[in-house]
């Protein structure tokens, strides 16, 4: 299994290099395909691992070789596949193998098509150590090279200034966190010896309550710059620069993700400490709602499923924060195959209406782009969480979980959020797909796109229909194997029906409505758009306004103020101590005016000065005089 | 009248020396100074040969003999430097003589 | 007796040197410096140095006086020596300040009180005797070097002033300059 | 030849030196190239035959010099030292090899394998004196090369880096003579040597003193917050070559002499000064991050960036834990290569545009994508990423921090974040965007000389970071010993317990 191991975590890296030594030559078409059929290879072995391991195999565990070793501190380049690194392995696999097919296409007018596919299959690898490292600094190798990565590809056209600043935003705002999520290693090791997972989480139970949660904390702190949590969300829409399967990829599928994974791997620890793990639960529930919100009234297409990634990603740790790993594992992975399947729509449009984003610039694109418009309203239905969709029984699942843990609250939050998300999906649909033709006076002619893509992209759509019906069972009894297995059912059948029932009904009203309001000749409603709160939505409650403001433009200052302090304070001072001798030099430059006479009286001043010296050195012989000279060599 | 003892000696000779040093400060005319600096040289020689008669020590004689010898150079040197200067330059002031300036 | 001398001869070599310091004219200044010379000779025959009276006397008022007498002579400072005055209250404050120090020095127990004889004198040889003996033995290689120092002094003395004796170093320059001219205007 | 190994790294490029005199000045870049490459095989013969199992000094050689005082000609190597020697050699024949000066380059090269002597002299020798005079003669070549060399501002700059760093090393000899003499006094016999000043346990307060009488001449080498002001005028106005080695080498001058001086010779007061040189370090890592990001030239970023990341060396070293002192030496190489290497960098696009402005550049990635890419490969290893060298030494040097003070850590791991900030709005400006000035249009990306130079230091930056055992191994086993020493040595129940012992069944034997 070893084999099988090391090939799917190595194909994606040998890929990457592979289209990097084409990285500055023209557009080869061999760039895109090798990456695309190693990382097929990747994507079979870790199928292989997973027939494997649902075959109830042992984990497969692994040591490369040493890493660091020094004092008591040592970290290999280990590796394992256990129920949940293979779950996660499947899902980076499948959708980056199709992601990668799907840019064939996608970039194939771009001249950085080489230099796309090393950056792309450099992120599948740095995904695949994220997920399969065994031990806590491991995991942040992965962890950085999916920043950097990303980095690249926001940044990937880098002659917009957009793109790169929003790369750079990404960059650091991940930064921010990952300072936390180092701090929270540093924990993890001094409190436990080890970095390892199963050493550090073995000699959790014996730890002070004050140090898990400090512990529980900054590791958390780490997944919310990741997965985007408030109040670190601004890099993810901004991110949206990036080429379509980029998005589709890494901000919606996989490296998004890595912060509920993280949370999920470190179950043992979240389960320690419930107070973080209600904590990491209300504030999924705010950034759901909150993200959901923002869906509702943007008018840039991508944005809108940014906002709705960031919503879902709130659900996820909302299940995770509750303690139902499993389910937030398993609304990840279903997540992961309908959210891409959407982007990579949204990326056909894109190609059709040559990169307008707004919305209500296209209309009626259904008669053009028929395939997209089955996937993206697939996708939709399955985000929407309509039976028998894969949202469906990921995301009534956290429902649910909400619901039998009492926290209701939270529940409530949830379910409003499902109709926001049913809403704004719907909106976008019904504006882009349906309604009458806004397109054709800007000179756009829409077409479909290369058949290719559209079977790329045909796997996703299937398993966005299907994931949830057909692999819950099998795929809860894998898991439980490692996370804590908590059933959740309503006990009560009727009020289980009600809800799930009237779930469905408030899901689909809310989809009614979206159709209504918008499948047909859209009114611009300006009352409600110059109102309060539509500006407040559209603005993203001003919070990018808010840090552009308060801490970029304050950074910006105080450094600048820094370096006059660095000049006119602390360089003056040098410079200071350096003009006292310079000036005393000048002072005393006087002295020397080639006068014998004047020299000769300042001979007699200085034989003056000795001589006062002299004396009071004989007067002053006390004990402390003379032991003070001792001490200076000077008797 | 009391007895005349070392400290009596070593005061006149600080006084004669302070007179040599007020007139190494006071005279500019070359020739003079080089009487001042006489002075200083005397007024150190008395107190030799009182510190060397007060404690029975020839060492102070000595010192006063080879000051002599010094004095008696320096003045045969200073004296051909001094001829050599006004020959050069028509004066012995001090204050012209300023090429030492800095 | 001892402290009639003294006493006499300390104001007599003091108003000696004070003319000498203080005088407009370089002769009262030679002719008060030869006297104070003389009078300090005075000191060291009381002291009991008698030999050190005799150098003074002889190398002092006999070579350096003449020596200077020659170098008046030559310089013409017979006339009244024009000066110009710097601050007088800087040098008499100075001197006083320096007297004071090292008057304290000296009455200051801790320095007198520390002294023993290196070279004691011995008893019943006379003072000349006595400084032959020293001077010969201890200060051999000083004295030598004093003496080639006397020398080299001597042969200075004599290349610095005597050198051209008849011309006159200024106008030679003068006359160098003048003839670089006169080619130049030619 | 092996036992004298050391003094031949040390007089071999003197030697060659002197003889480069008589050298035409055609042929003088081969002949430095030749020196400069014999040198640095001979260096890794030194990492060849050095025992890496064995944790005190190797090679040693020792002849008296002044046996009145005690001065002795006394040299060896361990693993702290031993790869700062290499990469001393390293860089001066990369230096020697990619140098593009034209204007006296003889007298150039003259100077520099001088320099290169003084580098190794300063990491080699185990007597003070030894130590103090190479340390004071390494100012002399840099003195030079930065004032005959420079930029505009060249003769201020050399001036001000000579005199500052001198005034600094004087407090140090100061420090130094004192020791001497507490050794005599303790002992009855004069000694310099380092190894018999090991075995003196000095009362607090004498160490408190001494500590700071070392900590000025180290703290200015650094350069550490507030004495950096140097620093960036000296790289502004060095040639490349003076930059590379004075970031790559000399700045280690001071934090090698913390973990060979400062903290064996005076555990408790490095315990007790542990904090105040922790913030000093902190305010450094903070505030030059800061300047650096307010700068328009893209060198006194580097330059800046520099500081900043000396002080994370600064702050491992004062862990006082292998861990910590364990990563400072590696950042201390690693911060060597990657400073080298962005130094020479920006003398690459220095050499075409002749400015180093920001504000002149834009788009570079369209017309240079492979110097982008090298630039973009050492930025990212600068910023700290793993698998990159400045990783490795960034990591360790912070978590054993964390184990003196948590708050402390998190205020330097911010270092993370604010070094981000500078290089990626730097590269930003450099290299990203469109190309607006007309005279970029045609920039030819980096030739096979600047090649030579920045490839193997890719890989270097990359490897170590991948398998940094090799070199860390070497390390850890001499931290060890230090620390260990330095918990025997400690006299203060406090400082006994910050400095954990190494070996540990005896301590556990003693309770």
């Amino acid at each position: 299994m070893e084999l099988y191991l090391y090939t799917a975590l190595f194909a994606p890296i040998v890929g990457s290099l592979f289209a990097a030594l084409f990285g500055m030559s023209k557009k080869n078409i061999i760039a895109g395909l090798v990456p695309s059929a190693l990382l097929f290879v990747s994507w079979l072995a870790s199928l292989k691992l997973l027939i494997y391991i649902l075959g109830g195999g042992e984990e497969v565990h692994v040591e490369l070789m040493t890493w660091m070793a020094t004092g008591d501190l040592y970290v290999p380049y280990g590796f394992i596949v256990d129920q949940v690194s293979v779950t996660m392995m499947m899902v980076v696999t499948t959708v980056s193998t199709v992601v990668h097919v799907y840019s064939i296409g996608y970039m194939d007018h771009d001249k950085g098509f080489n230099r796309f596919f090393a950056w792309l299959s450099a992120f599948v690898f740095s995904m695949m150590v994220l997920v399969m490292s065994d031990n806590f600094l491991g995991l942040f190798i992965g962890w950085e090279g999916v920043g950097v990565c990303s980095w690249g590809l926001i940044g990937f056209w880098y002659h917009k200034e957009t793109a790169t600043w929003a790369a750079n935003e990404a960059f650091i705002m991940n930064r921010i966190a990952d300072l936390a999520m180092l701090i929270g290693i540093f924990l993890v090791y001094w409190n436990t010896g080890s970095i390892q997972y199963h050493e550090a989480f073995a000699a959790m139970p014996a730890l002070d309550t004050s140090v898990l949660t400090a512990m529980g904390i900054f590791l958390f702190i780490g997944a919310m710059g990741k997965s985007a949590q408030f109040p670190l969300h601004t890099w993810l829409a901004d991110a949206m620069e990036g080429p379509t399967p980029v998005s589709a990829l890494i901000h919606a599928a996989t490296m998004v993700t890595a912060g509920v994974y993280l949370v999920v791997r470190a179950n043992p620890l979240y389960d320690l400490i419930p107070d973080v793990g209600l904590f990491i639960a209300s504030l999924g529930a705010f950034v759901a709602m909150f993200a959901a919100t923002m869906a509702l009234v943007n008018r840039d297409m991508k944005r809108i499923i940014a906002y709705s990634t960031l919503s879902q990603l709130g659900y996820m740790f909302v299940a995770a924060g509750l303690g139902a790993y499993w389910v937030a594992l398993f609304h990840l992975m279903a997540h992961a195959f309908f959210k891409a399947l959407l982007f990579l729509g949204a990326g056909n449009v894109m190609h059709a209406m040559h990169d307008e984003l707004d919305p209500f610039k296209m209309g009626d694109l259904k008669t053009s782009m028929k395939w997209t418009w089955i996937f993206m309203t697939l996708a939709s239905v399955a985000l929407a969480g309509i039976y028998p969709l894969a949202g469906f029984f990921s995301k009534d699942l956290i429902l649910e979980v909400s619901f039998v843990e009492h926290h209701y609250i939270l529940y409530t939050v949830l379910l409003l959020t499902a109709g926001l998300t049913a809403f704004y999906s719907f909106r976008l649909v019904a504006l882009i797909f349906h309604g009458d033709d806004r397109h054709t006076e800007n000179g756009v002619h829409p077409h479909e796109a290369y058949n290719f893509m559209l079977y790329a992209m045909l796997p996703l759509a299937i398993l966005a229909v299907v994931a949830g019906m057909i692999f819950k069972t099998p795929y809860y009894e894998m898991v439980t194997q490692v996370l804590p297995a908590v059933e959740y059912h309503i006990h009560n059948h009727t009020t289980f029906w009600i809800m799930t029932i009237g779930t469905q009904l408030f899901v689909i009203a809310s989809i009614v409505y979206a159709y209504k309001k918008y499948a047909k000749a859209v009114k611009v409603d300006k009352k409600v758009e110059s109102g309060l709160l539509y500006q407040l939505l559209y603005n993203q409650y001003f919070i990018p306004q808010f840090y552009e403001e308060y801490f970029t433009k304050t950074y910006r200052e105080l450094s600048e103020m820094m370096w006059k302090l660095d000049m006119k304070v602390v360089d003056a001072t040098v410079d200071g101590v350096a003009n006292v001798f310079h000036g005393t030099g000048k002072a005393t430059h006087e002295m020397q005016n080639g006068n014998l006479s004047t020299m000769l009286r300042w001979m007699v001043i200085g034989t003056v000065v000795l001589l006062a010296l002299a004396a009071a050195f004989t007067f002053g012989q006390s004990e402390g005089v003379v032991k003070m000279l001792s001490g200076l060599g000077a008797i | 009248m009391m007895e005349i003892t070392l400290q009596h000696y070593l005061i006149l000779s600080t006084v004669l020396f302070v007179i040599g040093l007020i007139g190494v400060m006071r005279r500019k005319n070359l020739l003079l100074l080089f009487f001042a600096t006489e002075i200083l040289l005397n007024a150190v020689n008395i107190a030799f040969a009182a510190i060397s008669s007060y404690y029975g020590d020839m060492t102070g004689q000595m010192f006063a003999f080879f000051i002599i010898a010094i004095a008696a150079s320096e003045v045969a040197v200073g004296l051909g430097l001094l001829v050599l200067w006004y020959k050069r330059t028509g004066k012995i002031d001090l204050d012209t003589m300023t090429s030492m300036k800095g | 007796m001892e402290a009639i001398a003294f006493y006499t001869f300390a104001i007599l070599t003091t108003v000696m040197f004070l003319i000498t310091v203080l005088t407009n004219h370089a002769l009262y200044a030679l002719s008060a410096l030869a006297a104070g010379m003389i009078f300090i000779s005075a000191f060291f025959f009381m002291l009991g140095a008698d030999f050190l009276g005799a150098i003074q006397i002889i190398v002092y008022t006999g070579a350096v006086m003449a020596l200077y007498a020659f170098g008046m002579m030559f310089f013409d400072t017979t006339r009244t020596v024009v000066e110009s005055r710097t601050s007088p209250q800087i040098i008499f404050g100075l001197s006083g300040v320096a007297a004071l120090t090292i008057v304290a020095i000296f009455v200051a127990p801790i320095i007198s009180g520390n002294i023993t004889a290196l070279y004691p004198a011995i008893d019943g040889v006379g003072n000349s005797q006595m400084v032959g003996m020293v001077l010969f033995t201890k200060y051999l290689i000083p004295f030598e070097v004093a003496a080639i120092m006397l020398l080299v002094a001597m042969i200075a003395g004599i290349v610095l002033a005597g050198k051209k004796m008849d011309q006159s170093l200024t106008l030679m320059k003068d006359e160098v300059e003048c003839e670089t001219k006169e080619k130049e205007n030619v | 030849m092996l036992d004298h190994i050391l003094s031949i790294l040390i007089f071999f490029p003197a030697l060659a030196a002197i003889l480069g005199f008589i050298v035409h000045k055609d042929s003088m870049r081969a002949y430095g190239i030749i020196v400069a490459t014999v040198e640095f095989v001979l260096s890794l013969w030194l990492w060849y035959s050095f025992d890496a199992s064995i944790s005190g000094m190797q090679f040693m050689e020792q002849a008296n010099l002044i046996p009145a005082f005690g001065i002795s000609y006394l040299l060896g190597v361990d693993g702290i030292s031993l790869f700062i020697i290499i990469m001393a050699s390293f860089f001066t024949m990369l230096g020697i090899a990619t140098l593009t000066e034209t204007r006296r380059i003889k007298d150039l090269i003259i100077t520099l394998l001088f320099l290169q002597m003084t580098m190794i002299g300063v990491f080699a020798a185990l007597d003070a004196i030894l130590f103090y005079v190479f340390w004071e003669l390494s100012l002399v070549p840099m003195l030079l090369i930065i004032g005959i060399w420079g930029g505009p501002l060249r003769i201020y700059a050399s001036v001000k880096f000579f005199l500052y760093t001198f005034a600094g090393s004087l407090v140090m000899l100061v420090g130094m003579l004192f020791m001497a003499y507490f050794y005599y006094q303790a002992t009855g016999q004069w000694s310099f040597s380092l190894l018999e000043w090991y075995r003196l346990i000095l009362p607090e307060n004498i160490q408190y003193w001494l500590f700071v009488a070392f900590f000025f001449g180290f703290a200015i080498k650094v350069p550490m917050f507030p004495f950096h002001t140097w620093l960036p005028y000296a790289h502004g106005q060095a040639p490349t070559i003076g930059s590379v080695i004075l970031a790559a080498v000399l700045l280690k001058m001071g934090t090698y002499a913390f973990i060979r001086f400062s903290l064996p010779l005076f555990p408790d007061a490095s315990v007790f000064f542990m904090y105040p040189v922790a913030i000093l370090a902190i305010i450094m890592i903070i505030y030059t991050a800061m300047v650096a990001y307010a700068q328009k030239d893209i060198k006194q970023v580097v330059a800046y960036s520099s500081v900043s990341h000396m002080g994370v060396i600064v702050l491992g070293t004062f862990a006082l834990n292998v861990e910590g002192i364990t990563g400072s030496v590696f950042l201390m190489i690693a911060h060597g290569i990657v400073s080298g290497a962005l130094f020479l960098l920006v003398g690459v696009i220095y050499d075409r545009r002749h400015t180093k402005l920001m504000s002149e550049f834009g788009g570079l990635a369209h017309v240079m994508p492979k110097y982008a890419l090298i630039f973009g490969i050492m930025m990212m290893a600068s910023v700290g990423l793993p698998l990159t060298i400045n990783f490795v030494g960034e990591f360790l040097s912070l978590l054993g921090f964390y184990k003196q003070s948590h708050m402390m850590t998190l205020l330097a791991g911010t270092a993370i974040i604010v070094g981000a900030i500078y290089m990626l709005a730097a590269y930003k400006k450099a290299f990203f965007g469109d190309v607006t000035k007309e005279e970029n249009k045609n920039l030819k990306d980096v030739n096979k000389t600047e090649l030579l130079g920045l490839i193997p230091l890719t890989i270097i930056a990359i490897w170590l970071g991948i398998y940094p055992k090799p070199v860390l191994e070497p390390i850890n086993n001499s931290v060890e010993a230090v620390v260990q020493l330095m918990h025997d040595k400690a006299i203060s129940p406090e400082a006994k317990s910050t400095i954990p012992s190494i070996v540990k069944f005896e301590t556990q034997e003693a309770h």
